[in-house]
């Protein structure tokens, strides 16, 4: 490859990064103007912090030591101890990677199919649409959860991954279809006209004209996705299944209900788990809702 | 009963936004004559349909009238201060003594209700104390007026009428009341030609017929030409010159009207000695100094880019805003 | 500058579409109805009609973003089937400019970028410095220099005259020989207007780029389109083609009569006939259109040939859609 | 291509078949709908039995050894009434035994139960049917009346308080579950203050099962937490709709124009702004009512509510597949139907999709 041939590649591939770099930043810049956005950002590294380095810091030894059972809170236990001595707060923080688990990879297999799905019929059309649309209106008509019961009956769980695809199953239609809504607004406006006018390849069209316009709505439902798999991924381990993790925050909370919640003691060591929950939901929440402010040039509070 | 229907008293409209205020009217002071057209010409920003919504004091959110008065001097002889209205009162003022013609007649009309039930709503609100066939032969009546086919006009609903036929229903509405002014904000922009002649012929017999005042916005000065009595010339936020239409099109004073009037193409006449005002719309963020036209003025002296103009009165009422009508040597071109 | 084989020709162009929502039985509207038209090269033609009279649609054949249901498109003599034709897809020596400049821009990607791709996707072995070269010419063109302050804008940071001169540079960027603008001017404000329609002008005689300008506005075609030819439609027909001048000046159609006097004219002295010469002011809809004459029950001309199909007649200044067009141009003497 | 002159339809006498055809045209906005609902049932029942399908053999041999030593016939004789009474065989060919289902469908069996002999999926859902439906509807009521009347107060009227304080509540209550909510409202009511029952639908020593008051009395007495557990997540889900929706109504031009017209800020907040903006709501009332249905299994097994949510949890716990094949194949028939209805009744409110 002669000298200016090479050089002239190399100066494409650099303002390539420069611009990749140039829209990153601005990107970046434009999304953390918000508040909420940042709030949400933050909780929601603080977890991943737990999850990652929790477990090193505050290690987690599973035997039972019934002699100190029912402890309160201490400076040696933070959350006292369970029926059988372990401590409280060690097994919530052991959990966190779990749940974190199940939220990431929910979001990203729901994402993924809704995304692939709803820009092939938004942007096809005609009889696949057709036939991708059917497929949606059935897993949008079967109730979710009872499915999500039987699924994890029926597969023996033994990963926060099995858990992640059978919730990802059930929930990629309501994404599948709002992204074709969007593919198919988009496909109609004029600056795709002229695209054709203009002969530019369908890949072309696909990825630097629509994808870019869509993006921001895949991010928010990335956010909303992860919200969801928290929502049923809990309430599954709530009904006694997928019982693979018992350091998972859903997990616990089903052990104390086992346990019997009229004895207080059980309240107490359930509320711990929920509290963690609780905080996880709404540090999603706004991150989801700054996201959709800011991207969502509809929302713009003027 | 006094000449002027309406008079705006210098008149300041802000836009209080989050980081900086709007001024969208500046110290405008405006008479509107009684019995007659008159027009607000101007292009986008230039402000006049928040001068005009400031008579029903109907601004946009969150236009706020910051100063000046809006005197208001009825058929009946009354003086009304309309800044001043309380809540019940304006509300019987709107409509009942000015009523309004929107833009957007397409989306005028509640999508939910039908024709009859939207009339007989504004009717039974402003307390008009009638029998139910009254009131049907009331809007029947002015449905005829405006050339509609009332009868089936009346039941539909407003995604079942043409737009050609929405403007028209839009016009029967302002006539409902019996107004003495009526504000006609740009009403045939989305519609042809043909339509456009039609609606304005109409306009024009309501005026004479039923002795009812007019305040036409529009950006289209061969629609003022054709329609209107008098012409106010609007530029960011300022009334640049007023005055009778034969006058104001005779002598072209200011730069800005000359200009206008100049890059009107026309179906008639040299299409040589047409030409477009260069430099862009006013911003009204960043107004030059001085003289807001400064900046495209191909006339414009030192003083212009100093000192804003004061406005020039003459006696036949009209007036006009340019340094080159003022300071003693008057080379009026 | 005639010369014999016409740049683009259309044979007896039909379009109809179905109409939506109709699931068991079929309606169909005929949109176009056997239109021929030969454009030649450096020539500009004028599409003038209301809205709905499929002006638009027609525009989007000649591009080849609609396929007619019958008919043929020869360009430079050979037969074409659109841009979509496999055999010509290199053809892109047709291009078009969009009415609303905001939508034609998709808004995530930079000015820049939107000029970029179209060119690298034309000249594919041209390195970067060669496609930067001629975006730096376009703009040069099209008078928004120094470039830098346009290029890495977004679409929204753009004023609505500034967007517009970026599809100008856009379309001419692949080099065609025929552009097809769709009412260009009609968002924008009216003393910029002109700037633009004379940069459109600039491109025709300079670069011998042929213009196909769609308008619903007589004045702005007769501006630009000068000494070209004006086609004006109605209900999917050209009912009148001829010289622009001569057309505006003598219309001889019914329709194109009442068209040109509807219009206003920007001279208050000017006085054009109060009463249009039609019989209904209600523009005829596609579905229910009848055999015969399109403009039969709005002509005031009408007799009984009105109902059989029409053939063109050569009146001295155009060439005509009617049937008893000397009893019509006798009643003028 | 038809040669291009429109054909001239003469109004000779229209046959029987005209007649069908203008009338099928003018309804085919229903004929539409419903066909797409016939076709989702049939897509969701396919496809909940190729799931089923996947249930591991063990089920029918544990059925054949309880047929065995119950009623002392020889172990494979067994093996041959099960495969019968439970209609299922797992080494059938695939499609033999979905168009056996299939029959099985048409003629109404949704699904035998091996475990109680007698019971099946439509005697539980003779039973238990009611019961969720009645916490479901009264709950979407409640929530969607209550819901859309602050929705639309705070949009229209633009103070501080109302709007922080609604904000705050959507994002709380969005952000629980409302299992968990039910699970705290049991501490709170049901354990320490003792206010509500915990348990079951109704007081069954003090009370008979008909038309009288203290019957209902205590079924609505046990049915007051679930409800108000459902209520609070939802009222929150609708305020944030019905806002969303105000405040895009509260921008077009017929409101400015309405207040132009001198119209009374009541009149126009009734007429005007709430009756737009409740119009996007209304087709969200059917899938919501799914959402709710599905989501009915985890609340009742946490009240112990005996309705189809618990009836499907506890037999699945127990692997009775074949009831809970039938349960979950009429939730998605019933939703099906509920967004059907709300599609058809939808032209009747809002007159700009009536004339299509």
């Amino acid at each position: 490859m002669n000298k200016e041939k090479f050089s002239d590649f190399l100066s494409t591939l650099k303002i390539f990064f420069k611009n990749l770099g140039h829209n990153l930043l601005n990107f970046l810049k434009k999304i953390f103007s918000s508040k909420k956005t940042i709030i949400g950002f933050v909780l929601i590294m603080v977890f991943v912090f737990i999850g990652i380095f929790g477990p090193l810091i505050f290690p987690y030894d599973q035997n039972t030591d019934v002699a100190n059972k029912y402890l309160l809170p201490s400076t040696e236990h933070f959350f006292g101890t369970d029926w059988l001595g372990r401590d409280v707060f060690r097994q919530v923080i052991a959990g966190t990677s779990s749940v974190l688990e199940i939220a990431f990879f929910t979001a990203i297999f729901t994402v993924t199919i809704g995304t692939i799905l709803g820009i092939i019929s938004g942007y096809v059309g005609g009889v696949v649409d057709k036939i991708i649309m059917s497929i949606t209106n059935i897993f949008l008509s079967i109730p979710s959860f009872p499915v999500y019961l039987l699924l994890a009956a029926l597969i023996t769980l033994e990963s926060s991954v099995s858990l992640a695809l059978i919730i990802s199953l059930w929930s990629w239609a309501g994404l599948c279809r709002s992204i074709r809504v969007q593919v198919m607004s988009i496909k109609e406006r004029d600056y795709i006209q002229i695209c054709k006018v203009m002969h530019m390849s369908t890949f072309h069209i696909i990825f630097r004209e629509i994808m870019p316009n869509v993006f921001s709505y895949i991010a928010v439902n990335f956010v909303v996705a992860m919200r969801n798999a928290i929502m049923a991924s809990v309430g599954i381990m709530l009904v006694g299944l997928a019982a693979y993790d018992p350091t998972n925050w859903g997990a616990i909370i089903n052990a104390a209900r086992m346990k019997g919640l009229v004895n207080y003691k059980n309240i107490l060591i359930m509320i711990y788990p929920l509290v963690f929950i609780i905080i996880f939901q709404i540090s999603t929440l706004l991150l989801s809702n700054g996201l959709d402010e800011t991207l969502n040039p509809r929302l713009k509070v003027k | 009963m006094k000449e002027n229907i309406v008079e705006f008293k210098n008149i300041s409209i802000d836009y209080p936004m989050k980081k900086y205020t709007l001024r969208a009217v500046n110290n405008v002071s405006l008479n509107v004559k009684r019995g007659k057209i008159t027009a607000l010409v101007g292009e986008s920003g230039s402000g006049k349909t928040t001068l005009s919504s400031s008579l029903i004091r109907c601004i946009s959110e969150p236009g706020i009238i910051a100063e000046g008065e809006v005197i208001f001097n009825s058929n009946d002889g009354s003086l009304i201060n309309v800044e001043k209205l309380k809540e019940k009162e304006l509300r019987s003022f709107r409509w009942e003594k000015v009523s309004m013609v929107f833009q957007a007649a397409q989306s005028a009309l509640n999508p939910v209700l039908t024709v009859r039930q939207q009339f007989y709503e504004t009717l039974d609100e402003h307390g008009i104390k009638l029998t139910k066939e009254e009131k049907e032969a009331k809007c029947l009546k002015i449905l005829d007026f405006v050339k509609l086919d009332s009868k089936r006009v009346i039941d539909c609903y407003p995604h079942e009428l043409s737009g050609g036929m929405k403007q028209r229903v839009m016009i029967a509405f302002s006539l409902l009341l019996d107004p003495e002014v009526i504000i006609l904000d740009e009403p045939t922009t989305a519609l042809d030609v043909i339509t456009q002649h039609y609606i304005f012929n109409l306009l024009k017999e309501i005026n004479k017929t039923m002795n009812i005042s007019m305040l036409l916005m529009t950006h289209d000065i061969s629609v003022v030409a054709s329609f209107a009595d008098y012409i106010a010339v609007m530029y960011g936020g300022r009334v640049m010159e007023y005055g009778s239409v034969e006058e104001v099109f005779k002598n072209k004073l200011h730069p800005y009207t000359k200009g206008l009037i100049n890059a009107t193409p026309s179906i008639i006449g040299n299409i040589d000695d047409v030409r477009p005002i260069d430099g862009r719309p006013p911003n009204m963020l960043d107004l030059p100094k001085g003289c807001v036209f400064s900046d495209r003025c191909p006339f414009a002296k030192d003083i212009c880019k100093e000192k804003e103009p004061e406005t020039l009165y003459k006696e036949d009422g009209s007036f006009i805003k340019c340094h080159l009508f003022l300071g003693g040597e008057d080379n009026g071109k | 500058m005639e010369n014999k084989t016409p740049l683009l020709s259309l044979k007896n162009i039909n379009m109809v579409f179905k109409k939506p929502g109709s699931l068991l039985k079929d309606q169909y509207i005929h949109v176009l109805r056997d239109i021929s038209l030969d454009i030649y090269a450096g020539e500009i033609i004028a599409l003038v009609g209301e809205s709905g009279c499929g002006k638009t649609t027609l525009g989007k054949i000649i591009t080849g973003l609609y396929k007619p249901t019958s008919g043929e498109i020869y360009f430079e003599g050979n037969k074409v089937s659109g841009i979509f034709d496999k055999k010509v897809t290199s053809f892109n020596e047709i291009q078009f400019i969009q009415q609303d400049s905001y939508a034609a821009l998709n808004p995530v990607r930079t000015i820049y970028q939107s000029l970029y791709a179209p060119i690298k996707n034309k000249h594919k072995k041209w390195s970067k410095k060669e496609v930067d070269a001629k975006i730096e010419e376009l703009m040069q063109i099209i008078g928004l220099y120094p470039s830098e302050q346009y290029l890495s804008k977004y679409p929204h940071q753009l004023s609505g005259g500034q967007r517009q001169r970026i599809l100008m540079a856009r379309a001419i960027s692949l080099e065609p020989k025929l552009i097809v603008a769709d009412e260009p001017v009609s968002m924008i404000d009216v003393s910029l207007r002109l700037s633009i329609l004379n940069l459109m002008k600039e491109l025709n005689e300079k670069l011998k780029m042929s213009f196909v300008y769609i308008s619903h506005d007589l004045s702005t075609s007769r501006y630009f389109a000068a000494n070209g030819k004006v086609a004006v439609m109605y209900l999917g027909e050209i009912v009148e083609l001829g010289q622009i001048a001569d057309v505006i000046s003598h219309p001889s159609h019914p329709y194109t009569r009442a068209l040109v006097q509807a219009v206003p004219v920007p001279d208050p002295t000017y006085k054009g006939a109060d009463e249009l010469p039609l019989k209904s002011m209600q523009l005829g809809s596609l579905e229910d259109r009848t055999e015969g004459c399109s403009f039969k029950e709005r002509c005031l001309y009408c007799t009984s040939e009105c109902n059989k199909k029409q053939t063109y007649q050569s009146s001295k200044t155009a060439q005509v859609l009617c049937c008893n067009l000397s009893t019509v141009l006798d009643k003028d003497k | 291509m038809k040669e291009n002159t429109p054909i001239i339809v003469d109004k000779k006498k229209n046959t029987f078949w005209e007649v069908v055809l203008k009338f099928l045209t003018k309804y085919r906005y229903f004929f539409a709908k419903i066909g797409i609902s016939i076709l989702t049932l049939a897509l969701s029942t396919i496809l909940l039995f190729f799931i089923l399908r996947k249930i591991p053999g063990d089920i029918v041999e544990l059925y054949a050894l309880k047929l065995q030593n119950a009623q002392g016939i020889t172990y494979d004789r067994a093996y041959e009434l099960a495969k019968s009474l439970l209609n299922f065989d797992p080494n059938e060919n695939v499609f033999a035994a979905f168009f056996r289902y299939i029959g099985g469908l048409f003629k109404g069996q949704l699904g035998e139960s091996y475990l109680e002999t007698g019971v099946s999926a439509n005697s539980l859902i003779k039973t238990r049917l009611p019961w969720t439906l009645f916490i479901s509807s009264v709950a979407l009521f409640l929530s969607f009346f209550i819901g859309t009347n602050i929705g639309g107060f705070i949009a229209t009227r633009r103070n501080g308080i109302a709007n922080k304080i609604s904000s705050s509540y959507i994002a709380i209550t969005g952000s629980i579950p409302d299992y968990l909510i039910a699970l705290i409202l049991v501490i709170i009511f049901g354990y320490n203050l003792k206010w509500f029952p915990t348990q079951n639908n109704y007081d069954a020593f003090s009370v008979t099962p008909g038309f009288n008051f203290p019957f209902i009395g205590s079924v609505l007495y046990y049915a007051a937490l679930p409800i108000l557990s459902y209520t609070i997540v939802q009222t929150g889900v609708w305020i944030l709709h019905m806002r969303g929706s105000a405040i895009g109504v509260l921008g077009e031009d017929y409101i400015l124009a309405a207040k132009a017209r001198g119209l009374k800020e009541s009149t126009i907040r009734r007429r005007y702004v709430k009756k737009n903006a409740l119009l996007p709501l209304i087709t969200m009332l059917g899938v919501s009512f799914g959402s709710l249905f599905g989501g009915a299994t985890l609340m009742e097994s946490i009240f112990n509510y005996p309705g189809i949510g618990l009836e499907i949890s506890n037999r699945i716990v127990n692997k009775d597949y074949m009831v809970v094949q039938g349960l979950i194949f009429f939730s998605a028939a019933m939703v099906i139907i509920v967004n059907l209805v709300v599609d058809l009744l939808y032209p009747l409110i809002d007159p700009r999709v009536r004339e299509k």
